[in-house]
């Protein structure tokens, strides 16, 4: 293998055994997920509140409306910010690959489940991609639209016609977002042996084979492989 | 005001001018709303400055501040000119048809008599010719050239539009359109009522500015009629009151006056004041004098009043000057003549001229006594306060004394309105802190006083010692005791002449109004004019009832105005010589062939025959003056004067400079700027804000609120000369003084064409100052002038002349 | 004489020739119910009513005031509410932005509370008793007017008069504070007297 | 004059309207009560208002706000905008009128309209924090606000404020205590011309007609009555000299309606947005169902202990 490894991040590595693990987030990326993950989901409850009255319910969770009205925001900045960790992690490994092409032409395949006729990937796929940028998009323009209408401390700054466009496309960026989210825990549920990356960290070498295989390459023609008893 | 605010209803024009009712008056004036709403009534503003009146007129023209009798003398000259004039009521109501001295003349601003080293008059030749019977002579045909009629035509002869528009600035054309609105005014069924205020008193002709329109009211048939008359929108709540019951240097309540050093003895004060009618039948009201005035001295100092001691006359001080009035005290505190002065309820050193003056003079007391429910600036005058205030404590060795009253909330009593309502209020709540009523502060000064004198002796104890104190309380007169005394009681019984066994009037009773007042000492009354207030039936003033019979505004049974309860005073002239009215549909008096009936107390004895006696029954003419005689200082008719701070020398008088008989102390003088100074090009007035009531409202938060902070006005032209920005800071400084504001450049202030000149106007409100909850800012008497009018010393704040420079904020 | 009045008075007769007011409809015949959380209850009920006039202008409107507590009854009271009283002839009920806030006149944080005096010198007020000012203002007044009181002129003329010390009376006190003003003013002799009319 | 109500009760008085008349409520369906109660109106009369701000001292003391006391910024207008504390507003503009070249100075008492068809209550997603009573008042009711803004985007009228100190919308209440016990609003009580009247908006609507007729009198052609159709009228309405061209009015706007943005927002977009959402997740079922998870093989770990170097040959 030749050539700057691209898609293998700080932390992958490989371990022989049986099976053969694979390092794909360390613990500080996956604290960082775990806290984007949150937020997302506390923002997606306290924003669903406040756009349905049917939702409103919701606020109890947060302690009343009040509360959810001032926290909301707040947990928007962390999501922002712990998003924007992930954004250094893991944008360059997004990065549009020419197998991401071919991959989504045999979407029916990657639907129906039969890896073998894809091509071999890196650490992400296409999907992963679309999951990662369209997360990354549809974050600046909530954070964006969402400091327009965060009146309490940016009443100033715009006028009301503006706030009130803002507020459209806040509501259209969430609804857009949680289906994005949707998708992307779908994925990781439907590809079994994918959330222990989340979880412990590591997936088993067949899952990298299956999945990603030219990263596991790379990873292994990168350095020499350590047994568990190393 | 001669009718009342509810009377405004009945009207066909109204003209603000002189005052700005919407701003000032916002209650009162809903009666001008409502004349147009309902009748379709005309509004008419003039004034220097666009105003909030101006914002819901039908006309605005702008004038020059300080030029109105040249406009209105314009306008009664349009008047005659095109026979724009009530004959009827001017032949039979006026005097126009009396003969006038051949002595009397009027030449380049000046009439016959001017002593220039006196700054006065010698008045003799302003008067009638008396004929042989002992009256003054008239000419009903109005051909005698020495008539009134054509004097006044003579005079006014001058102020032609284009000399009208040449000295007040006001365009010709508005000029005359405001003249043809008024002229149309001169039909028996319509009438026009003039509404105005400071803004025509605080000139050194301030007089004369309401003179000149009242006579233009007389020449239009206006004066005693519904929806006419003379209102003089009062300011405070109680100044008509305070101005009835005398509270002044030279007067005695219901305006009698105090014995000059001139007038030793009672008859030689008498002779005076005898008030011989000048015309056959007249009723000549002040013939009256002595029953008022003997009855107020009983009413004093009871058994020590007799018919021995001509009822006490020496317990009356004797003035040396015509008047003790506020200038001339802060004068002469100035010149150190004055040791202590109390303060009731008044801030001086806001509310008169030359704040600098002010300050050196209260400095120069021994003790200064303030008695108020607020925060004063007065009280703190010595108090350093950085560029607001920059006294310093250690240099000042006046010592103050400050005591708390109470306010209208917790005290009970009467306030006189405008339109000589006395009405009677309850308190409500109880006084914060020590805070005590003015009468029990008045009280015990009183009674100290009286025990010092007990026990030391001192100079002249005896009016002192003899006032009348037989309240239950010495301590604290109740004001219904007090009540009692201003309406007047029976002293001693009064028997029929003709029947001894018949008593007229019996001792210990309320009067029931002056006509009972007698001049031996059997009648003792406070205040003359308010007898009638609080008779036996009760306390009059405490009355509500709104029923108001005839729709006319009258609402004789509330509360009870003063004279005799008469709502609209002259109210005879509302009829004309036969005693029918002019309008049918708003009649208010009629002759039913036997007396005067109708709406409102007849200002008239009842049954005297509308052609033998006159309307203006307190004048011993029985008609009013469109020729003044000698009551006026500064001439029987009126003239244009420019104010003493002016940016253009007088158009008709190059060599006047101000009012040629106001008063002007030596240093004053000398701190005006000079006539059309570059130093001191522009022309300011000062005013009050709507939203605030003078130097109370700093006390009052939502006011400040309202309007927060100090500010100038200036027009769009002169913030571009001289690059002033839109809510930027500015400095305005005059020969005395220099304030730093913000500035409004606003649309509703335009530059004025003045005989050929531009002028800019600068417009300073009034309110700030270092005390209380309002931002502290500067009051407007840093700039103003220490002159008053020739009559009646009101201090010229109307219109100075100040300079104005674009700065940043002032550093405190 | 009881010059309690008649309320009604205006409605009645101002009422005929104008479009009647059909207000007395929101009502709906006095249906029996707690007002709803979102109205607040309405703040005057069980308050104190007097009648009074503004202290500001001469218009002289008349005003309501509410208290909670009644003088009449020798309690003490705290006024929490004014408003214009509607049977009043010249006003209406209506008040102008001085008036309409009259009730921060009466709180004012700069109401005055207790004597102070400020000696010669000094650069504040101290509070004193009623006694102490009052006794000073006295002495104060007789010695300036023993001193410098004028029994007669150059020319031999009683003239009675004390111009040394001069009084400058208030404008919106009551006639009867005005008339004992007087009576204590005039019978000193002081002719240094005046009142806000001028300004 | 138009009869003002009488004296304010001091003994107990029922209230003449409450939770039983509510015809609309944020974020909430109810049934509107019925019959309706006569609907009431303010009515605003510019040609008579002399700018004394009355109003505004009246709205602060009645209902015991506290507003700061600012600063001269180039106008009459003070505060320079309406706050949590100053729910109503005088505006003042110099106008020059370009026919007659005479300056007009225009003042208008800005604050809530109480709109037939409430911007505000139609933003609002606290429920009951904005009520509508029968008689046409808009009311905020503060216990349920959360502070979220939205009324303000959702009003035509630019009113609500958010307060800094509760974090709550406020707005004139139509002083609905007053209205309860048969009061005027106290602005309007206070207004000393009666440029503001109070009644029925049938007789607002009469008592409007005679001032325009005077006011086309005195030579104001377009003299007209504000009660913009776009919110389904108003429940309080202005006289206008120039009621083709309210926008002189500092901004009065001329044909107001919600914003279709915000109608947009509070409408489709709630029900496609759901309708997206909950079509992703059903595709996700969907698909599990048919495809059933996708599982890595022996094979595939074999491969990778094979590529490792870690198969046990």
């Amino acid at each position: 293998m030749s050539g700057k490894p691209y898609d293998v991040e700080k932390g992958d590595g490989v371990h022989r055994g049986h099976p053969v693990t694979v390092d794909r987030y360390t613990l500080a990326a996956r604290i960082n997920h775990w806290i984007t993950a949150v937020s997302l989901i506390l923002l997606a409850l306290s924003g669903m509140a406040l756009f349905s009255p049917q939702l409103y319910f919701l606020t109890a969770l947060f302690g009343g409306g009040q509360i959810t009205r001032a926290i909301h925001p707040w947990i928007g900045v962390v999501l922002f910010f712990s998003f924007a960790g992930l954004f250094i992690r893991f944008w360059k490994a997004n990065l549009w690959k020419s197998e991401d092409g071919t991959w989504l032409r045999r979407i029916r395949d990657v639907l129906a489940g039969h890896e073998e006729r894809l091509p071999e990937l890196g650490k992400y796929n296409a999907g992963q991609k679309f999951v990662f940028w369209g997360m990354s998009f549809l974050i600046v323009v909530l954070i964006s639209s969402g400091i327009v209408v965060w009146d309490q401390y940016f009443y100033p700054f715009t006028t009301i016609e503006q706030k009130r466009v803002a507020i459209l496309i806040h509501a259209l960026a969430a609804v857009a977002i949680i289906c994005v989210w949707i998708i992307h825990v779908y994925a990781a549920i439907w590809v079994r042996g994918t959330i222990g990356a989340m979880t412990k960290g590591k997936v088993t070498g067949g899952w990298a084979w299956r999945h990603h295989r030219k990263w596991l390459r790379e990873l292994v023609g990168r350095r020499t492989t350590r047994t568990p008893a190393e | 005001m001669t009718n009342s605010w509810t009377d405004i209803k009945n009207t066909d024009l109204v003209v603000i001018m002189g005052g700005n009712a919407a701003e000032a008056h916002p209650c009162g004036f809903k009666w001008v709303t409502e004349a147009k709403a309902t009748r379709g009534a005309k509004l008419v503003v003039v004034d220097p400055r666009y105003t909030r009146s101006a914002a819901v007129a039908d006309y605005y023209a702008p004038i020059r501040q300080g030029s109105d009798i040249a406009f209105l003398n314009g306008v009664i000259n349009y008047c005659i000119q095109n026979d724009k004039v009530q004959w009827e009521y001017v032949k039979a109501f006026t005097n126009a048809a009396y003969l006038v001295k051949d002595g009397f003349g009027y030449q380049d601003g000046l009439f016959t008599g001017y002593d220039e080293s006196k700054r006065d008059y010698n008045r003799t030749t302003w008067d009638y010719q008396i004929g042989p019977d002992g009256y003054a002579m008239v000419d009903e045909t109005l051909q005698n050239p020495r008539c009134v009629w054509n004097l006044l035509k003579a005079h006014v002869a001058l102020y032609t539009p284009d000399m009208v528009s040449r000295i007040t600035g006001t365009p010709k054309d508005k000029f005359l359109k405001v003249c043809e609105m008024i002229g149309e005014c001169a039909s028996p069924t319509k009438t026009m009522t003039s509404m105005y205020a400071l803004g025509w008193t605080q000139h050194s002709k301030g007089s004369q500015n309401i003179r000149t329109m009242a006579m233009l009211q007389l020449i239009l048939g206006n004066i005693g009629v519904r929806g006419g008359g003379m209102n003089a929108l009062r300011g405070h709540s109680n100044i008509q009151g305070l101005t009835d019951l005398g509270l002044m240097s030279n007067l005695i309540p219901g305006y009698l006056t105090l014995p000059t050093e001139r007038e030793p003895d009672f008859p030689t004060y008498m002779a005076s004041r005898g008030f011989k009618p000048l015309r056959p039948n007249q009723m000549s009201y002040w013939q009256n004098y002595k029953k008022f005035f003997v009855s107020f001295q009983k009413m004093m100092w009871g058994p020590a009043a007799t018919a021995e001691n001509n009822f006490a006359f020496e317990y009356l001080p004797k003035l040396d000057v015509p008047a003790y009035d506020v200038l001339r005290a802060f004068e002469l505190m100035k010149q150190g003549k004055m040791n202590a002065y109390i303060c009731q309820g008044f801030n001086p050193l806001q509310a008169f001229p030359n704040k600098a003056k002010l300050a050196e003079a209260l400095g120069k007391l021994k003790l200064l006594v303030i008695m108020d429910p607020l925060e004063t600036e007065t009280a703190r005058f010595w108090e350093n306060h950085g560029i607001y205030n920059p006294a310093e404590p250690a240099k000042i060795q006046t010592e103050v004394i400050q005591l708390p009253t109470t306010c209208f909330a917790e005290d009970e009593g009467a306030l006189v309105s405008s339109g000589r309502w006395l009405q009677w209020h309850w308190p409500a709540g109880s006084p914060p802190g020590e805070a005590k009523t003015d009468v029990w502060i008045m009280a015990q000064i009183h009674l100290r006083l009286k025990e010092l004198y007990r026990k030391e002796g001192g100079a002249f104890p005896d009016a002192l010692l003899n006032l009348q104190w037989n309240y239950k309380d010495p301590h604290e007169p109740s004001p219904e005791e007090l009540a009692k005394e201003m309406n007047g009681y029976v002293v001693s019984d009064v028997v029929d002449p003709n029947d001894p066994t018949k008593k007229l009037l019996e001792a210990g009773k309320q009067v029931a109004g002056f006509g009972a007042l007698r001049d031996d000492g059997s009648t003792a009354c406070g205040c003359w004019i308010y007898s009638g207030c609080y008779t036996e039936a009760g306390n009059l003033m405490a009355r509500r009832d709104n029923s108001d019979p005839g729709e006319t505004g009258a609402y004789a049974k509330w509360a009870f105005s003063w004279p005799a309860n008469r709502r609209i005073i002259y109210n005879r002239a509302s009829a004309d010589i036969n005693g029918k009215p002019w309008d049918e549909t708003r009649k208010l008096l009629w002759w039913d062939g036997a007396r005067w009936t109708g709406y409102d107390v007849p200002d008239i004895a009842p049954t005297a025959k509308p052609q033998d006696v006159g309307p203006f029954i307190m004048n011993p003419e029985g008609v009013s003056r469109l020729f003044a005689r000698g009551m006026m200082r500064d001439g029987p008719f009126p003239v244009h004067y420019e104010p003493f701070e002016s940016p253009v020398a007088n158009v008709i008088a190059p060599k006047v400079r101000g009012n040629p008989v106001a008063r002007v102390f030596k240093d004053d003088f000398a701190q005006f700027a000079e006539v059309a100074s570059p130093d001191f090009p522009y022309a300011a007035t000062s005013y009050r804000l709507t939203e605030h009531f003078h130097y109370w409202t700093k006390n009052n938060h939502v006011n400040s609120v309202l309007q927060p902070e100090f500010f100038v006005e200036i027009s769009e032209e002169l913030a571009k000369e001289k690059g002033i920005a839109q809510g930027g800071w500015a400095r305005v400084w005059s020969k005395r003084g220099s304030v730093f504001a913000k500035v409004y450049v606003t649309k509703r202030i335009r530059p004025m064409l003045v005989d050929g000149k531009t002028v800019h106007i600068v417009g300073i409100p009034i309110h700030w100052g270092f005390v209380g909850a309002a931002r502290k800012g500067f009051p407007a008497n840093q700039l103003t002038p220490f002159v008053g009018d020739a009559n009646i010393e009101t201090p010229e704040y109307k219109a100075f002349c100040v300079n104005i420079e674009p700065t940043t904020g002032p550093v405190a | 004489m009881n010059m309690e009045l008649s309320r009604r008075q205006f409605l009645r007769t101002a009422g005929a020739g104008i479009a009647g007011t059909s207000l007395g409809a929101f009502g709906f015949g006095g249906v029996e119910e707690a007002l709803a959380d979102a109205i607040r209850p309405f703040r005057l009920t069980n308050t104190t009513e007097v009648r009074n006039t503004c202290t500001y202008c001469s218009v002289a409107c008349g005003i309501l005031i509410f208290s909670k507590g009644d003088l009449k009854k020798g309690e003490k009271a705290e006024i929490t509410h004014i408003e214009g009283d509607v049977d009043h002839p010249t006003n209406r009920g209506t008040l102008c932005p001085k008036g309409a806030a009259l009730l921060d006149i009466v709180h004012s944080k700069t109401r005055l509370q207790y004597p102070m005096m400020r000696k010669a010198g000094s650069d504040k007020f101290e509070r004193v008793s009623w006694d102490v000012a009052l006794d000073r203002v006295a002495r104060v007044l007789k010695d300036d007017r023993d001193k410098n009181f004028i029994a007669k002129n150059n020319d031999g003329v009683t003239v009675n008069r004390w111009v040394t010390t001069g009084f400058l009376a208030a404008s919106a006190t009551t006639n009867e504070a005005a008339w004992c003003t007087y009576k204590v003013v005039r019978s000193a002799g002081m002719l240094v007297f005046d009142n806000q009319a001028r300004v | 004059m138009f009869p003002p109500a009488p004296n304010p009760p001091i003994a107990p008085t029922p209230a003449k309207f409450g939770e039983k008349d509510l015809i609309r409520k944020s974020a909430s369906s109810i049934t509107p009560a019925s019959p309706r109660q006569t609907e009431v109106a303010k009515l605003i009369d510019v040609s008579k208002c002399i700018g004394c701000k009355a109003c505004q001292a009246a709205c602060l003391e009645w209902n015991n706000l506290h507003e700061e006391i600012g600063t001269f910024n180039g106008s009459y207008t003070n505060p320079p905008d309406l706050t949590p504390a100053s729910l109503t507003l005088m505006r003042f503009t110099e106008w020059v009128n370009p026919e007659t070249d005479t300056l007009e100075w225009l003042i208008r008492k800005d604050g809530c309209m109480h709109c037939e068809d409430p911007g505000c209550l139609k933003a609002c997603p606290a429920p009951g924090a904005i009520v509508q009573y029968s008689n046409g008042i808009v009311d905020f009711v503060h216990e349920n606000c959360i502070g979220c803004g939205y009324c303000i985007k959702g009003c035509p009228f630019n009113i609500p404020r958010i307060s800094k100190v509760d974090n709550k919308a406020y707005k004139c209440t139509l002083c609905s205590d007053r209205i309860a016990v048969g009061q005027w609003p106290a602005c309007a009580k206070a207004c000393p011309t009666q440029a503001i009247v109070f009644g029925t908006k049938d007789e607002m609507k009469n008592w409007a007609d005679g001032r325009i007729k005077d006011l086309k009198s005195r030579g104001y052609q377009n003299a007209g009555l504000y009660d913009p159709p776009g919110v389904g009228g108003t429940h309080v309405m202005y006289v206008l000299q120039h009621a083709n061209t309210p926008q002189i009015y500092a901004g009065l706007p001329k044909d107001p309606t919600i914003s279709p943005v915000v109608e947009i927002w509070k409408g489709v977009t709630k029900y496609v947005g759901f309708a997206v959402i909950g079509i992703a997740a059903a595709a996700g079922v969907l698909h599990h169902l048919v495809a059933g998870p996708n599982r890595v093989s022996e094979e595939d770990e074999e491969n990778a202990e094979k590529l490792t170097g870690s198969d046990r040959t």
